[in-house]
């Protein structure tokens, strides 16, 4: 528990560190805010894909959900993305209890395919409900210059202190939750729901409370997306590939269920892709990505349970 | 010019290439036309440097790429693009969610981006650094049908019932409310209005529908997979309604390849069409095997009047050269195949000039037919040529 | 009436092929226990072969199919042996993770080596529908549809009269009794690897026929594949068929009550919705 | 004495075959009864119907005056009734203390959770043992584990599956001491299913015998064992001749 806080300090250092080193406005500050975002987003998936063992394929519908949320009220009504956030991640939990009533009881390959159905039935909704979310065309975050209150900044490099504050909330529920008796009983769900049951624990309450918690941080780093970025449509929100799997991969490949998995995975899988598209899009096109499916593909032959198992594993030798 | 030159040779940075980023998708569901836009800008690139152009420039223009296979990259590419590579301009990236991500960064980097993306949104935010070459989305779905009506009622056959269909992206659903809101202005009566997704696996209900409905004149908004479909399906079912593309799908050398002789007569709108440039398409046809299609045209313009524009500013300076871009009035090279002539902008950034055009099939090419201003041959209506 | 009988008609025949495109998948869960997210690219790969062969040798898709099959057969059995093999025992997440990463290598790698134009033939029968009655048969949904019809029935004999698909359902049900009956399970993953991907690059063929292909084509039916066989089972080949013309179906008789932007919700729906009360799809057992 | 447990006319069925058919009994407050029956007679299944993971067809269950049956799992065991799994069903990725702190967890803050966990495993003299990883432990251990694991969730009745499958007599003779201690010092009723014969007959005061589901005798080990029903039961069940 202490040395989880500390990862998670050190990590917040160096990011806050970096965000007033690096020049505020340029690409290397916008890569470490890309790695946090990436980071918080595995870390959220991981609270259910890793301590609950429900491989959601389906983590888009709540981070869309936070993106939409506050950026639709901000042009509608002119509300703050500070007020925005808690409705949107209040909304995704909601949605998070709705979508377990008929996914609860799935298990293995069943919920990850039901939940990937889920995201993309969100997707379609939010493309149809044009009334709702501006449609397919998407919806651009009115700019207004730096500021707090509305949540956004010029350049990427004032971003690194909220980044990282969303990060080590995130992080932060992860270990509490890891390490606190919620976590205790996700993980004895995770081994066997029925022993879990005779022993005491509402398995569908505690299952929900931690979809819950998962779909309201993914909300929220949904938020801080689209504040990010400033234009959102449903294919960039709701995406399966880029958002849902994604999220899994970042989570997968660090190291599932550990607090450290989702921060490695973020550190690899960001700065390699920008720097196979930095190098290589000159050259032929798809070399890049082929390159990148590649790299994953020799990870997960060489280190199947991810790439933390280097270190944990070595210390547990010695 | 010749001042201009020896102004430029004694620069001491002279010999540093000005470099401007070229952000397209080449991997990913919208490969073929991220291809299309560097074939039109690297040819406008050549045709610049035979024409002199760039001479006067002291420097040479390099050109960097950033493959953008979907939106949530764009943001990240362009920042890359600007700080990293340093490029003074940016020419992307025709999937409009893609120019609409990027020009959130261009936007507060202080960088000038030109598009031929089409959504209405581009220029309608009030940034200073975007500049669109072709009109809205929006214009091109009211012209769609006011062209379509003008040659239907000229060849004697008036419409009163029109189908839209049309794929729920961004594209889709602005040309459609185009076409839509025109309708209505006119009283032309709707029979079928519907979206499907991108990407159809069966067309089968979408023309069931168009079948049952009784149109005169059916509007498909397509991409190429779904274009194809949507034609073999009506063929099958005899249904020789008039079709009017809306551009994307239906105006691409593979349209043709997939659908042979049926494509003979299609209209499809279009922000511009390679006859109006015949010795350049000529060149595009011989060294990429194909006719140009209206992407690289358009980008192969705005890339020229970005280079353009940054002689007439003599700097690297991106907030000159914006300024040089909002001013500047090009009337030659890849800019005259424009329908109007030129690439020019209004205080938006948006093109004062372009006016979308009507295109037919004709064996392997496809030919301006409307409006007569600008038309390379007359229209055919069900056979029939329109006088 | 006429338009519910043709929806119906359209459904049962574009079922028929989205039953033979997704039946290598569960083939593949069913035997070898993996969730193949590359198994549309594979499919992909298949419309490749199947163009070539209509371009270069004149052959009909329909017929070029086999060739697809016999290609991605081959390749799927050399991924089995080179990386699946490797991932067998590992955690279900490492899986998916692998296919995933094998998805975005063939797609790319399909870009690198045929560009990224649409590709598509053109057959005499393909703007040809029968009338039967008030109803349009389209001539390419029809020979499609037989052709899944045969490849079904094909498979269903390899699989219950062959020794090799009694092997290869012993290893499914329980490949440690299939080693002590002399069943070297190694060998018998490789070739349902192969065969699973296999089949789906013949479906990829008989889709080419009517339809189009580009590197992105696998996008298009990845998350349809998966409707297709959880709701007929995972791992039931027969299932699998059946879900196919279930999905066709819905998306077809969707179009008539609501918009067609939405028949993909209403398959998502009715997916959920079936998941929740019957969680191992109409024809799969209820233990894998 | 009012009934701790009561079961009344407890029917289970799955699909077409009958595994429990009417069977009704009543257990007193501290009692210590034995369940026993051949392979297949529904003893885990009436255990499974008292816990609530399965759900009873017909009948009602009462614990403590209080209608459970229809009742979620854990809802029974916070009301004081739980059971251990034959086999053994203890989380694997957990160490042996981690699984009895769970258990504790439930109703306890974690530093209170973790003192009962220790307090529960000394009970069943497994102290030693804490911090082992569960595939490290034998089968005995694992057993007895699991009766840590459901003393943490401080039952009135427990009810036991084959906790003393593979012991050697001498464990045996241990492990029927811990139990009495347990409801001596605890007054925990225990109901405990075995297949071997001495050690039921030492430990239980009385005896349900089960047969095809149905409950055909009960009463003291000694009555039991006479009962001709029950003698025709095991005929030919190897364990009956240990007895």
């Amino acid at each position: 528990m202490m040395r989880s806080l500390l990862i998670i300090a050190a990590v917040a250092c160096v990011a806050l560190l970096l965000g007033a080193v690096l020049q505020p406005r340029g690409y290397a500050v916008r890569v470490v805010c890309l790695i946090l975002l990436a980071a918080s987003l595995g870390q959220c998936w991981n609270i259910v894909g890793g301590l609950a063992n429900q491989v959601s394929l389906g983590h888009a519908a709540f981070f869309g959900i936070g993106a939409y949320t506050s950026t639709m009220l901000q042009i509608k009504f002119g509300l703050s993305p500070w007020a925005g956030l808690p409705i949107g991640m209040l909304f995704a939990a909601l949605v998070s209890v709705l979508l377990s009533i008929p996914t609860m009881r799935l298990k293995g390959p069943y919920f990850s395919l039901a939940t990937l159905a889920f995201g993309e039935a969100c997707r379609i909704v939010a493309t149809a409900a044009t009334g709702l979310t501006g449609g397919p065309q998407g919806v651009s975050v009115p700019f207004a210059g730096n500021s707090w209150l509305l949540l956004q900044f010029r350049g990427a490099g004032a971003y690194v202190p909220v980044f990282v504050g969303l990060f080590v909330v995130v992080c932060v529920a992860f270990t509490l939750l890891a390490n606190g008796r919620l976590g205790y009983m996700l993980r004895a769900i995770r081994e066997n729901e029925d022993a879990a049951e005779v022993t005491g624990i509402n398995t569908l309450g505690v299952r929900l409370a931690g979809g819950a918690i998962s779909a309201a941080l993914t909300a929220a780093t949904g938020t801080m997306f689209a504040q990010f970025t400033f234009f959102i449509d449903p294919d960039i929100v709701f995406s399966a590939t880029s958002i849902s799997i994604r999220a899994a991969l970042i989570a997968i490949l660090g190291g599932v269920g550990t607090l450290a998995g989702p921060i490695v995975g973020a550190l690899v899988i960001v700065p390699l892709e920008e720097l196979l598209s930095a190098y290589l899009s000159n050259k032929a096109a798809g070399i890049a990505p082929l390159i990148f499916g590649l790299i994953l593909i020799g990870i997960v032959v060489w280190r199947p349970s991810g790439l933390v198992s280097l270190v944990t594993q070595r210390r547990g030798r010695t | 010019m010749a001042a201009l030159a020896t102004l430029a040779a004694s620069n001491a940075w002279s010999a540093e290439p000005v470099k401007i980023g070229i952000l397209v998708p080449l991997s990913g569901p919208t490969a073929q036309f991220g291809n299309n836009i560097r074939n039109g800008v690297e040819l406008a690139l050549e045709d610049m440097k035979e024409t002199g152009g760039l001479k006067a420039l002291g420097a040479d223009v390099e050109l960097v790429y950033a493959d953008v296979p979907a939106p949530n990259a764009a943001a990240a590419a362009t920042q890359r693009l600007i700080s990293q590579d340093g490029v003074v301009g940016i020419i992307g990236s025709f999937v409009s969610s893609i120019t609409l991500a990027a020009s959130e960064v261009t936007e507060r980097a202080g960088v000038p981006m030109m598009t031929h993306s089409f959504a209405d949104q581009i220029t309608s935010r009030g940034y200073k650094f975007i500049f669109q070459v072709a009109n809205k989305a929006s214009l091109f779905g009211e012209k769609q049908l006011t062209y379509a009506l003008d040659i239907a009622k000229r060849a004697g056959s008036p419409v009163s019932k029109i189908a839209i269909l049309y794929e729920d992206t961004a594209y889709g659903t602005a040309q459609a409310k185009g076409l839509r809101d025109t309708a209505n202005r006119l009283g032309i009566q709707i029979v079928v209005d519907e979206s499907y997704p991108l990407n159809l696996t069966d067309a089968s209900p979408l023309v069931n529908k168009l079948r049952a409905s009784g149109a005169d004149l059916v509007f498909p908004v397509s991409y190429f997979n779904d274009a194809i479909l949507i034609i073999r399906t009506m063929r099958q079912q005899n249904l020789d309604i008039p079709t009017v593309g809306g551009a994307a799908g239906y105006i691409i050398p593979d349209f043709k390849k997939g659908l042979g002789d049926l494509v003979e007569g299609v209209y499809s709108i279009a922000p511009a069409n390679y006859d109006a440039l015949p010795a350049i398409a000529e060149k595009y046809k011989k060294k990429y095997g194909a006719f140009m299609p209206h992407e690289a045209l358009m980008y192969g313009a705005a890339f020229q009047h970005m280079v353009k524009a940054i002689e007439v500013a003599q700097s690297r300076d991106p907030e000159k050269i914006r300024d040089a871009i909002a001013a500047l009035r090009k009337c030659d090279g890849f800019s005259a195949g424009l329908p109007g002539g030129c690439t020019a902008f209004d205080a938006n950034g948006l093109t004062s000039v372009a006016f979308p055009v009507f295109v037919q099939w004709r064996g392997d090419d496809i030919v301006t037919v409307y409006p007569p201003e600008v038309a390379k041959a007359p229209a055919y209506w069900r056979g029939k040529e329109v006088k | 009436m006429i338009a519910v009988l043709q929806a119906l008609a359209d459904g049962l025949m574009i079922g028929g092929v989205y039953g033979v495109i997704a039946v290598g998948l569960s083939l593949v869960f069913g035997v070898l226990g993996i969730v193949n997210f590359a198994q549309a690219e594979f499919m992909m790969l298949g419309m490749y072969v199947a163009w070539f062969a209509w371009r270069y040798l004149g052959l009909d898709p329909l017929v070029g199919a086999a060739l697809s099959f016999v290609a991605v057969f081959c390749l799927g059995a050399l991924v089995q042996r080179l990386l699946i093999q490797r991932i067998m025992k590992a955690p279900p997440v490492a899986q998916i993770f692998l296919t995933v990463g094998l998805l975005i290598v063939l797609e790319n790698s399909a870009l690198l080596l045929f560009g990224p134009e649409f590709r598509t033939v053109k057959t005499a029968y393909q703007t040809r529908a029968l009338m039967i009655g008030p109803i349009f048969v389209s001539v390419s949904y029809l020979s499609a549809f037989v052709a899944a019809v045969i490849v079904s029935g094909g498979l269903w004999l390899v699989l219950t009269r062959t020794w090799i698909g009694r092997a290869i359902r012993a290893t499914a049900q329980n490949p440690m009794a299939a080693t002590l009956f002399g069943v070297d399970t190694r060998w018998i993953y490789a070739v349902a690897f192969g065969l699973g991907t296999g089949l789906s690059a013949l479906g990829g063929g008989i889709v080419l026929s009517y339809s189009s292909v580009s590197p992105t084509s696998g996008s298009q039916y990845v998350v349809l594949m998966f409707t297709v066989v959880v709701l007929g089972g995972l791992g039931s080949v027969m299932g699998a068929l059946v879900g196919g013309v279930i999905v066709g179906m819905i998306q077809s008789l969707s179009t008539l009550v609501m918009p067609i932007q939405l028949q993909n919700l209403a398959l998502f729906t009715i997916f959920i919705a079936l998941l929740a009360f019957r969680p191992q799809g109409l024809l799969g057992s209820p233990s894998r | 004495m009012t009934p701790i447990v009561e079961v009344a006319g407890v029917t289970v069925r799955f699909g077409g075959l009958v595994a429990l058919s009417d069977v009704s009994f009543a257990v007193r407050p501290g009692e210590i009864i034995g369940l026993i029956g051949p392979n297949g007679a529904g003893k885990t299944t009436l255990f499974s119907a008292l816990v609530g993971l399965n759900r009873p067809d017909a009948g009602a269950i009462a614990l403590d005056g209080q209608r459970i049956d229809g009742l979620r799992p854990h809802r029974i065991a916070r009301l004081g009734m739980t059971k251990t799994f034959q086999n053994t069903a203890l989380f694997p990725a957990m160490t042996l203390l981690d699984n009895v702190v769970t258990a504790a967890a439930v109703r306890l803050p974690l530093g209170a959770a973790r003192a009962l966990a220790r307090d529960c495993l000394e009970k069943v003299g497994l102290g030693a043992a804490a911090d082992t990883d569960i595939d490290d432990l034998t089968f005995p251990q694992k057993a007895l584990g699991e009766v840590a694991r459901s003393l943490a969730t401080a039952p009135k009745v427990l009810l036991l599956d084959e906790v003393m499958a593979a012991l050697t007599p001498n464990e045996m003779d241990a492990v029927v001491a811990t139990l009495r201690e347990l409801r001596d010092r605890e007054g925990i009723t225990l109901v405990i299913v075995e297949h071997h014969m001495r050690a039921i007959m030492r430990i239980s005061e009385r005896i349900l015998a089960l047969n095809f589901g149905q409950l055909i005798a009960s009463g003291t080990p000694a009555e039991v064992s006479r009962d001709p029903q029950v003698v025709t039961a095991y005929l030919g069940q190897p364990d009956a001749s240990h007895a």
